[in-house]
């Protein structure tokens, strides 16, 4: 299979500039829309090459290419020196490449070791699984990890980062040479993704070669050895990340400069209103127990806490989606208790979820309909009737409004970058008029640009006078908040203000390492 | 704000005309197997074919199973199956003419017996997928099942004639303008059916529902209900279909309205391929049935042996939906 | 036997296997059969496997191990419970058959084919004077509908009558008729010859009634067997020339008089044809047939 | 390397204890239901039913649907559908025995027949599938159509016998060690299938197929190719039941097999609640087909009427499914 490669053969290894992957000329269209156009990547053994670029700039496109799940137009493909074509994944799989896509990509009914073993055991002895030898494997992998996910457990009972865990494990089954990355720390906290990091540092110390995804430009820093930058399916340049800072990379990426996430400069401080949302010992085990928070009118909370405290649990309890166990709620005063979220909505209060294409999108609907998903009822109308033309109309307004990049409100939403992507869900939440808006990591694989202008959405919001109820695992960004409070097994542990609610400060918060302090 | 994409109306232009042609063969693929359809049994059968008469003859011939069919739309849309469509179609004809029989109501009560009967059917339905959570395609299964048990507990079995059906089979035989009733209704519960699926909150949550469930209970949409909703929908069509075919022959038997199921699922499915890309629609509907018709007229005209008849009827399905699937994979490709 | 029940004090206990309870004729007889069987103290039970032949030959091993002393299987052409009169045979149990013929096991037929075929088919020939065109919805899986073919094609033998013949669908046979019949009325328009549509039993019958009154035309006759309540209300509407009412019930009790022979005779017995009483129904004779048989047409 | 998340064990054990007991309902729902219908019989029957002659009787009954069942099973494991069962095992029977009258075929060779056309028909299903992207509803739905099609050019319509159908019929109502063949036949083959899906490669691929087809695309897993299995293994086990039919009715009509198409369905849906939450496995689709046999075993030695039949069969149908999808869905929320 693999034996020939690059590592093996000393020859090729101290040759002066090794390449184990070459991307030559590569360019793809999908329908009239141009992803790539004569894009070239290189990528050097025992090396990490990060791709950035906006949403939408074509950075998953070249990896799907590569992973053969995608063709591309025009182009070539050199893998270890010679020229090759992939035409599905298997093709990939047999060069020695693995890859974690940017979607989850795992069967939810499986157990974390069946999603691990899926297509590593190919040659099985006729076709029979080698049940015990597979379990060794992904015992070793997780150990390399440095990570257990309990391995019978299926996927779809584990949390978030943790099949994120059995995605990497999957890739680290084979033996690769060249591993592509799409966004893999995207919904990983700090030390999960400082854990990842020291992975790539054992793999790129083997001879693999590294293709890294990511929007977290600090971290891109931080990892790559060298940055290929795309703009609209183009190449803008390669540099080596030594060259490179968060300014200057932040000014190739959107080909303009992005001021830093500011604190919230209120006149009037938002905490001293009247109080909109009190919640009072809130519990639905196991996730959350005894949680308690106040929401100000206009005010922006930031929910800080490790993965798993239980923070898309509690908002799912606001809005009604599971039970209530115990604890009380009011709204604006009154009793609040909704049973589902159209009672919560009709109540004002909304969420816009945590998981945009499974839990947010009509994917083959168009952008009009996403938008109008969450408003259909129009107010004053009894009859009950819908107006597309009206919808249209409100799409194309709200499109304005919230910078969605699509050709038109007709387009379908599955075609478009995850950014614009998520400022439809978004914009579908904020078009049915809460007085409370949660929002569950808004900006997971937004890029920098997308990002500042779903910061200006809320800001807009806040100051029209709706609450915001920010989660965010992202601590840097919670910087827009006014207050932060932060969770941790269930409960709400500490409230800080704006002032002092720095990262360093919230980690050690949400690991417990600082006394709670009154708040 | 600046955008920095490329002005989209340029990036349109460059599409390459493979795939514009691609594009609209998976469009129209479907509509152009029923044409291919229409054309060639015109030119084989000029005299009976291609009149005006056998034109409307080839309505009426659908539009019970349209009425059927229309209503599984409903159920599909949302992301459903109703398997039971057949037996309630059976058990509306058996109770309405049982009861038309012994309590000797009329028409318009029959009528609305019918609706009660398959909103009713459909109201379980509904219940047994949403509260007790049991997959759409065992729980209508299920339902119809007992639908036929409650068929016979209520006639033994035997068919139902009705001693003097003047009135009643005037419900199908009766013409307007010289077309027949059940064209009217067919038409006319289609523009019905199309204006709640596509122009009230009720079809567009459907729609939603179908699409992500998920992401539309997010959304304030209360999933259950829809789902309710349409298989009660879904419902009454079969009850309607039910009445009118207990009205083409003026009796009723246990099992007459079963032969609907699987026509109604072909000309959904089928019509889930024309015009759109595997979206289940009311007008694709429509077209499914007619194709299917218009297939088994041409048939009888041409006077093929039955197995001829099987293996036409197989083929045009598949070529049906196949030509727009095809196409459109390739447009992508393109 | 070896029955369970005292069969030789003459207290039978009798499986019924039924077709499907939507097929009226055998549910009459075996309604006829189970009233009289009820009548002598006689303990019937009847399993409906609705129209699957596995389940019908499961069904008969059922009435096996509750060991029975007669089992009456219906319509299912009793070639195809092999499995069935097997485990009856083996078991010493008699089996006999309404409608299905007989066959190794299966001792005794109450015929539901040939002699229900032969005077509606005589009086199509006879309507039509010899010549002309019939259309004929057969249905070749059923052997009733088979015998009646055969009825009617040997009556035409020496005729000047064309057939056009097509397998009607079960289920979905009355809209199904409709459809060929409506064809075949557009390929034989008004005056060209004597026609007739011919159905091998009410269902297809009326469904050609529908298109016949659909297109407007009154220049066809149509034959149907059975006799159910929407042929007769058709036939003295004057849409249906003629049917073979089946004195099913009474057929049925006739048939139940004879469970001791079948009892007595065994699992070898001599097989034997018990003919289906039956009244040809035409437009000439329906009001002296209502007035005899008042609920007919319900 | 500390590990924040909580320990999922422990999740568990700080579960209520009306959460376990729902959980223990959700699992074992299925078998309960079975259980008290074995249990109520027995008391209300016991000389009858609670034998050991009737319980090889009511698996010998099972056999023929089972094996249909569990290949159905492969293609629902794929998410896919197949219509066409019914059909393609009325085509084997027809076509085999029409073999064995005409050109005087032994019965080992009648076999491989069948399974050739199973296999043929489950290939140009799995091709349409695939290669033309058509739905399988309706990719099936047509060609069973076809098959049907096939059936009458063939036999013309007319049920076939076997002139001398001794050591044919033995098949089926041979005995080993007072057991009949079908009963080791549907065992054998279930141990074969349950192998095939749970310890191969092929079979992991389906379910992973079923599970996400592009994760499963993308991991590698040959998509396209192992849907075309599915669909093959689906359409020999449908053949394989359509000669065992024939065998044991010592011939074969054109519509005979027609009616395992919902019984199958109805059993691997009533076997995907059978401790499993709504996926297939052959061991549910198995128990699934006895718990129907055992409740029409039930109903014949009890003696019920018609009506009685259709409603206990499809409360059955939805108890057996409802108990454990509402214990499941009441777990989650306890
Ligand atoms: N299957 C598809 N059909 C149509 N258009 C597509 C498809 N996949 C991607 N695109 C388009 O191609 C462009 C590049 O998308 P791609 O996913 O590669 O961006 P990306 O750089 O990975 O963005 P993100 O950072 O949001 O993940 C986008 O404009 C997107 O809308
Ligand atoms: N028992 C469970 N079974 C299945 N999924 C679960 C379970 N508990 C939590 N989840 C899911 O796992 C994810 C983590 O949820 P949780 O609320 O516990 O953590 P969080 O603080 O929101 O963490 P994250 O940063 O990952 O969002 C959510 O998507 C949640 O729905
Ligand atoms: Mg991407
Ligand atoms: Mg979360």
């Amino acid at each position: 299979m693999t034996d020939a490669t690059a590592l093996d053969d000393p020859t090729v290894a101290s040759s002066p500039s090794p390449t184990c992957l070459e991307m030559i000329g590569v360019s793809k269209q999908f329908g009239g829309h141009q992803a790539l156009e004569d894009v070239s990547i290189t990528l050097s053994p025992g090396r990490v090459l990060a791709l950035c670029g906006a949403n939408g700039a074509g950075k998953s496109t070249l990896v799907r290419i590569l992973a053969g799940a995608e063709s591309a137009d025009t182009g070539t493909i050199r893998v270890h020196g010679s020229e090759v074509s992939i035409h599905a994944p298997q093709d990939a799989t047999r060069l020695g490449l693995s890859f974690i896509h940017q979607e989850l990509n795992l069967v939810p009914k499986f157990t974390a070791l069946q999603n691990m073993a899926m297509g590593a055991d190919r040659t099985g002895r006729g076709g029979v699984l080698d049940l015990r030898s597979l379990r060794r494997k992904a015992l070793q992998v997780q150990e390399r990890i440095g990570y257990q996910v309990p391995l019978d457990v299926k996927v779809e009972d584990l949390a978030v980062s943790e099949r994120w865990m059995v995605s990497l494990g999957r890739s680290l089954m084979r033996d690769a040479t060249i591993v592509a990355m799409d966004e893999p720390t995207a919904s990983f906290t700090r030390e999960e993704a400082e854990r990842l990091y020291s992975i790539i540092d054992e793999l790129t110390a083997d001879g693999v070669g590294i293709i890294y995804i990511s929007h977290r430009l600090e971290e891109v820093l931080q990892v790559a050895d060298d940055v290929t930058v795309l703009r609209n399916g183009r190449l803008v340049g390669s540099f080596a990340a030594a060259d490179l800072d968060i300014a200057s990379l932040t000014h190739h990426i959107v080909g303009r400069e992005v001021a830093q996430v500011a604190h919230r400069a209120g006149e009037v401080d938002p905490a001293s209103g009247p109080a909109l949302l009190e919640v009072r010992g809130l519990t639905r085990e196991p996730r959350v127990r005894d949680a308690s928070l106040t929401l100000h009118r206009g005010e922006i909370l930031g929910v800080a806490g490790l993965v798993g405290s239980g923070r898309t649990e509690l908002a799912r309890l606001l809005i009604g989606a599971d039970p209530v166990g115990a604890g009380t709620m009011t709204l604006d005063g009154a009793p609040y208790r909704p049973r589902s979220p159209f009672e919560a909505i009709k109540a004002g209060v909304a969420l816009v979820p945590e998981e945009r294409r499974s839990q947010g999108l009509i994917l083959r609907n168009t952008v009009s309909t996403n938008l109008g998903m969450a408003s259909l009822r129009e107010p004053g109308n009894k009859l009950g009737t819908y107006s597309p033309r009206r919808a249209v109309r409100i799409a194309r307004e709200a499109v304005a409004r919230f910078g969605i990049k699509a050709n038109s409100v007709h387009e379908t939403v599955g075609e478009l970058s995850g950014g614009n992507q998520q400022k439809i869900v978004v914009g579908k939440y904020v078009l049915a008029g809460p007085q409370l808006l949660i929002l569950d990591e808004p900006t997971v694989g937004v890029d920098v640009g997308a990002r500042g202008e779903i910061y200006d959405i809320i800001r807009d919001l806040a100051a029209a006078g709706t609450s915001i109820l920010m989660i965010s695992s992202d601590f840097e960004e919670l910087a827009i908040c006014d207050r932060v409070v932060v969770m941790r097994e269930g409960s709400i542990v500490a409230t800080v203000p704006a002032a002092r609610a720095t990262k360093d400060h919230l980690t050690s918060l949400c690991f417990g390492t600082t006394e709670q302090e009154p708040s | 704000m600046s955008t920095v994409t490329l002005d989209p109306t340029s990036v349109v232009a460059t599409r390459p005309a493979s795939a514009r042609i691609w594009k609209w063969f998976g469009r129209y693929g479907a509509l152009l197997v029923l044409g291919v359809l229409v054309v060639g049994t015109s030119l084989l059968e000029p005299t009976t074919f291609a009149t005006y008469d056998n034109f409307i003859n080839i309505l009426n011939q659908s539009a019970l199973s349209a009425i059927i069919a229309m209503g599984l739309t409903f159920a599909l849309v949302t992301g459903e199956f109703d398997l039971s469509i057949g037996n309630v179609a059976s058990l509306s004809g058996v109770v309405c003419l049982s009861t038309m029989v012994n309590q000797d109501i009329g028409i318009v009560a029959a009528l609305v017996l019918a609706v009660a009967i398959g909103a009713l059917v459909g109201l379980v339905n509904g219940l047994v997928v949403t509260l007790l959570n049991v997959n759409a395609l065992v729980a209508t299964l299920g339902i119809g099942t007992v639908a036929v048990g409650v068929n016979y507990a209520v006639a033994g079995g035997t068919p139902i004639g009705l001693p003097d059906p003047g009135g009643f089979i005037q419900l199908t035989l009766g013409r307007f303008l010289g077309i027949p009733y059940p064209v009217f209704m067919m038409f006319g519960l289609a523009a019905i059916l199309w204006f709640i699926l596509n122009r009230t909150v009720l079809g567009q949550s459907m729609q939603a529902v179908g699409g992500n469930p998920v992401a539309a209970q997010l959304s304030g949409i209360r999933v259950d209900r829809v789902r309710v909703f349409a298989f009660v929908i879904c419902g009454i069509c079969a009850a309607l279909t039910g009445i009118l075919l207990a009205s083409r022959t003026g009796s009723a038997a246990v099992s007459g309205g079963d032969s609907y199921l699987l026509a109604a699922f072909a000309a959904a499915f089928f019509g889930s391929a024309v015009l759109r890309d595997g979206e289940f629609h009311v007008l694709g509907t429509l077209v499914g049935v007619i194709t299917v018709s218009v297939g088994f007229n041409a048939i009888a005209l041409i006077g093929l042996e039955t197995y001829w008849q099987y293996l036409f009827q197989g083929l045009l399905l598949i070529l049906g939906v196949g030509v727009g699937s095809l196409a459109r994979r390739r447009a992508a490709a393109a | 036997g070896s029955g369970g029940g005292d069969a030789a004090d003459g207290e039978y206990t009798i499986g019924i296997v039924k077709f499907a309870s939507s097929d009226q004729t055998s549910e009459e007889a075996i309604a006829g059969f189970r009233a009289y069987a009820e009548e002598q103290g006689w303990e019937t039970s009847a399993v409906d496997p609705q129209g699957a032949v596995d389940k019908a030959n499961g069904a008969m091993q059922d009435y096996v191990q509750k060991d029975v002393d007669l089992i009456v299987t219906a319509v299912f052409d009793s070639k195809t419970l092999t499995a069935g009169a097997q485990a009856a045979k083996a078991a010493d149990i008699p089996v006999v058959s309404i409608s299905g013929g007989t066959a190794d096991g299966i001792t005794a037929n109450l015929d539901a084919g040939v002699s229900n075929g032969e005077p509606v088919a005589a009086q199509l020939v006879e309507d039509m004077e010899g010549k002309g065109e019939v259309l004929v919805l057969g249905y070749k899986s059923g052997l009733p509908c088979i015998g009646r073919e055969e009825a009617l094609n040997d009556a035409l033998e020496d005729t000047d009558i064309t057939i056009t013949r097509n397998e009607v669908p079960i289920p979905g046979q009355v809209e199904g008729s409709t459809q060929f019949a409506q064809a075949w009325l557009a390929k034989h328009p008004k005056g060209s010859g004597p026609l007739a549509v011919w159905g091998c039993f009410d269902d297809p019958a009326l469904g050609a009634i529908a298109a016949l009154k659909s297109s407007g035309r009154d220049d066809v006759l149509v034959y149907g067997i059975n006799g159910q309540p929407g042929a007769i209300n058709a036939i003295e509407a004057g849409d249906m020339r003629a049917t073979v009412y089946l004195l099913a019930t009474e057929a049925g009790k006739n048939f139940a008089k004879l469970v001791p022979d079948f009892v007595e005779g065994g699992v070898d017995a001599e097989p034997q044809e018990v003919d289906l009483t039956n009244v040809l129904v035409t437009t000439d004779t329906i009001a002296d047939f209502l007035s005899e048989y008042p609920d007919a047409g319900e």
